[in-house]
């Protein structure tokens, strides 16, 4: 079995043979290297996986199309993918075309700074989210005009949200 | 004793009293607001009363509902935590009104601790070291100066009515003075509703080091020795520890601040658990800031080493008792170290984190306790303080509980929602902080000098592979596509890759 | 010191060995039989070796393929545990010959404590008091009847090579002493392969009271105070203290307990960590019994009241440092209590309950310790000892540590398989237990005595409620069925139903 | 809704409205009661009750046809189930007919005693399960002859699981 692995921003190929519970790996990409693992999901979303002797948990949480992959308490951002929808990538907005202003932090929008079709300088402030007791005032990333506001005062918000439009 | 005590807070602390009350054989009331139908104090608790909606003003903080909910489950005593309406003398006082015992000091002695300059007073009038400054707030410019000059620069203006570094400046030279005093006086306005400011002697690389007292309602009072709470961000401890790494240096300072603090409590006819805090220079020179009247966070260091349970002390007190305890019955053992797990997120400006927890796996074994308020599956609300539990651990030397803290960390699990926990385990290896070199600007140093880090190969491996594992089953349909096109970097070992 | 330690074990005190391996900044390697690849144990170390199939005689026994798997990986430490490997002299001396430390006793040590008549001559040569009784293995009935005589009857036939309570036999009058002497030897050729047996004076209501001694290699022993294990099934603990009740009373048996275990350990020329255990009558005299030469299951209640961390110091011997402590360093805080949690089923013959753990939390807060070998969806095999975790709690007093001990049980929650956690909810509770009136007769008693507490009324709603909720969300196409028709047996309330 | 409830062998029938988090309940049988309940299931399993202000956190795990209920330490076998099939009961098997000799705890069979048509007295030893080191010897429930060997030496087996027959 074949996959097309990124994480951390890195590309990898990585080729499994499973045989029971050991695998016979080739990891192709930064890291070049190929060998033999045992590996066994222990609780739903918790591996336990040897390398050689080497002994590490891995824990998955899904986020998004991602996964988050902790070990050794590092966080790791991982997609995994065949080949032939390598094309589904985020685009990044430049900065002469509309930007997305998104939540940093889950929370509530307790209060709205500006107006849609309203002016803003680069750094105004926009919109102010709060979660326990911490206030976090988003601002705008560039000069030009409010083309959206997706926020509604006192609703909840998730982290990376689409808030405002700055066009 | 008491029947039936209702405890009013939420999250870990309401779970450490609840603890303590079922070793009593006491029956435990929770309260809850509607966002917290779910939270583990409420699961924990015999019975368990709403109160009004998630906002703190209208369920934790609501008084009269919280004493409705008191007298509507017959309970004869009110613990308040920490927090909340812990420290609100109007409240103790209604309670004392209602012929409900509330569990802490008497209204008097909280409205007395309330005022920072009431409380400096009173250490005067108790013949404690206080930072020196000016006593009451200061209008005028003019006064400031004379007292400044007096005191001697560099010194610090500080709002008499709150903390949290709100109102808040540090003057180098005289020139500065004026400015400062009216950016101050108009922040603490805006945070408190009073504009009142005073002066201090700005100590350089201050500790905060405080001492633990408890006393009975009889006028029998003594100390459990000192903590240190040096490790800060925000005002915000994050690190607590005691012995204080600056007591094992300097033995005798132990005894001294343990007395000071006793003639300050005594001055105030002080009874039930309380702290006293102050600013400690690295001589070892300590002066008064404030009274805590109530039990703290990080009493649980205090536990460790003297053996004392803090929470029953509270509610045998509350309760009438004498305590039997006398000073030179205390002996204190070993170190401990508490670190308090946030949900907030180090690496993104330590923005909050709530949301629901996916995997919670707590840390065991020897010399290692948690006093959590989260559970697998648990939503953390948007709406209360990011405080998700405590971990703390003793060891017989203070090597050894960073050691153990350490071992701890990298087993706490707490996924789904970000947490401040890999802060710690650089903090244990930080030859500074093991040196025990502490001081309150310690942690935003440590922020600019830590370096995540490297990831280790064999991990990132295991982390590839345990991914694959799991979409391999997943889309288990997707079975042996043709090999990929070499088109991937290849650019060989790099340095970072161990 | 070691860089990289083997630990010859699975379950709790395989991850209490790793545990404190970490906290030294020592590498750990597991060993797993095919039936643990899941296991605690090789979750937590940081290394893994598969050394064989499931049967415990081809992993966990097989000496040769341990020492295998420590030059594999580079061990220079072995650390055994209790039970499996750890009182095999001709492992121990295969490990020094090797070349690698085996962290214990010597196997000098280990083989002269092997035979209860060794142990018990090396006590009479050290003046420590022992049950009277034949110092030899007797064949001869006539030599038994001539020495049953001086020792006075009631006495106890038992087997020289083992315990566990094969091929012993009590004896009240002379005439049972030819045919139990017959069994027993039998008995005692079946389980061990040696029939020789030996008689010893019966003590009536005996406390089974242990010493806890700790050596370095340099000719230092001290004692840590005593345990108390007389509860116990079928010569199995299953509850420990520290201190014992008795000492609680009679506090100068401490000294002499600890005096006489010393005499002993320094006549086997003993060292590292070791146990003695001794009989007690309910007046306070004491009897050796036999020495432990290992680690001892109930070590954390010593851990917990004099602050002494047993492995730590275990492997700090092992690798050649002098102990510092003096035994006048040694002061005992409080009192602990330890609990077995075993997958066994206390209504249905305490039968073994192996298989999934479908629900896992473990109780925490001040003065609690879980050491555990299992996890939320372990599945718990058939093929080993079945202690899932050992429960200790720490308090002031006793009777705040049986309060506490019954708070943190009430929080474990094993579920899916069945545990023995509802006994220990009852012990808490008994006067008999609460009165320290302890022998090792006194679970069998208990279990005559102990009756199920009724169910509460309420409480029985509440699941009927919380099944129902369940099963209306899952069959919620069975909407709205017709009432049923009124066949229910409605005899009223009764009186179990409170 | 309705259920038909059965809890330690004591039937009952329920009624229950739900009305958000809250549920009107009428219960009759051995106790008859009603009244509000707030139920929440706070992870897979677990619920939380709420019966006035009493609380009970209730955990269910399923038992073959069963729920096991744990509430307060203690363990209750429920099963719940409409009106219609009521007919589905364990019928116990007479003395007088073929006897199944159950497991009485997981375990391996290490030894068969007895032979297919081999006659045996009550009492008589039939099979021996081990787990956890502890050997649990089977006996005859009553005299007869051996009819059915369902265990093979060497296997895992389940508890209630069939091991032999007597008739």
């Amino acid at each position: 079995m074949t996959f097309r692995v990124e994480i951390d921003g890195q590309e990898y190929s990585l080729d499994v043979e499973r045989n029971g519970s050991h695998s016979e790996y080739r990891l192709l990409g930064l890291i070049n290297t190929s060998g033999t693992a045992s590996l066994a999901e222990v609780m739903p979303g918790v591996f336990s996986v040897l390398l050689e002797n080497r002994n590490f948990t891995v824990h998955l949480v899904p986020n998004g199309d991602n996964v988050e992959v902790w070990t050794n308490g590092q966080r790791h951002m991982i997609s995994i993918a065949d080949t032939r929808d390598r094309s589904r990538k985020n685009k990044n907005l430049g900065p002469s075309g509309p930007m997305e202003v998104r939540a940093q932090m889950p929370g509530r929008v307790i209060k709205l700074l500006v107006q849609p079709g309203e002016a803003v300088e680069a750094g105004q402030g926009l919109i102010v989210v709060e979660a326990m007791k911490m206030q976090n005032e988003m601002k705008a990333p560039k000069r030009g005009s409010i083309s959206k506001i997706r926020a509604v005062e006192g609703a909840t918000v998730a982290a990376g949200e689409p808030l405002v439009v700055v066009e | 004793m008491f029947k039936k005590v209702l405890v009013a807070n939420r999250g870990e602390i309401a779970i450490r009293v609840i603890r303590a009350l079922r070793e009593m054989a006491i029956r435990s009331v929770a309260v809850y607001s509607e966002a917290d139908r779910q939270a583990l104090h409420v699961l924990m608790a015999d019975e368990a009363v709403l109160i009004g909606p998630a906002p703190s003003t209208e369920s934790y903080l609501a008084g009269s509902r919280i004493l409705e909910a008191t007298r509507e489950t017959g309970s004869d005593g009110i613990h308040p935590g920490y927090g909340f309406l812990s420290e609100n003398a109007s409240f103790a006082k209604a309670c004392e009104e209602s012929g409900i015992k509330f569990i802490g000091p008497s209204w008097r002695a909280i409205e007395q601790m309330g005022s920072k300059t009431a409380a400096r007073r009173l250490a005067m009038e108790a013949g404690a070291p206080i930072v020196p400054g000016t006593e009451h707030g200061i209008e005028d410019f003019k006064k400031a100066r004379t007292a400044a000059a007096e005191i001697g620069y560099p010194v610090l203006l500080k709002a008499a009515a709150g903390g949290g570094g709100k109102g808040m400046r540090r003057v180098e030279r005289e020139e500065q003075l004026e400015p400062a005093m009216r950016d101050a006086r108009s922040e603490a306005e805006r945070a408190f509703g009073s504009g009142e400011v005073y002066l201090e002697k700005l100590i350089e690389r201050p500790r905060h080091i405080e001492v633990q007292v408890l006393g009975d309602e009889h006028g029998h009072l003594i100390h459990l020795g000192e903590r240190e709470c040096s490790i800060q961000r925000r005002h915000q401890k994050v690190v607590e520890e005691s012995p204080s790494p600056l007591v094992l240096v300097k033995p005798e300072l132990r005894e001294n601040i343990g007395e000071a603090a006793l003639r300050i409590a005594r001055q105030a006819g002080y009874y039930n658990a309380g702290t006293l805090e102050f600013l400690a220079d690295q001589q070892g020179n300590f002066y008064f800031l404030e009274m805590n009247a109530r039990l703290q966070v990080e009493h649980p260091v205090t536990e460790w080493v003297t053996g004392i349970d803090l929470v029953h002390w509270q509610i045998r007190i509350a309760s009438g008792e004498r305590l039997p305890l006398q000073q030179g019955d205390i002996q204190w053992r070993g170190s401990a170290i508490e670190c308090r797990v946030y949900a907030e997120d180090p690496d993104n400006n330590f923005f909050p984190s709530p949301g629901k927890i996916a995997q919670y796996v707590e840390p065991s074994g020897p010399g290692v306790r948690v006093d959590a308020g989260v559970y697998p599956g648990f939503v953390v609300p948007i709406e209360y303080d990011p405080l998700l539990a405590k971990l703390s651990v003793w060891g017989e030397t203070r090597e050894t509980a960073i050691h153990r803290m350490r071992r701890a960390v990298a087993e706490f699990r707490v996924l789904g929602i970000v947490t401040n926990l890999r802060l710690f385990l650089e903090l244990m290896d930080d030859p500074r902080f093991v040196a025990g070199e502490l001081h309150t600007g310690f942690l935003d140093d440590f922020m600019k000098r830590v370096r995540q880090p490297e990831t280790d190969r064999t991990s990132l491996i295991a982390s590839i592979l345990a991914a694959a594992h799991s979409e391999g089953a997943r889309a288990s349909d997707l079975t042996s596509t043709t090999a990929p096109s070499p088109v991937w970097r290849t650019e060989g070992r790099r340095a970072l890759l161990r």
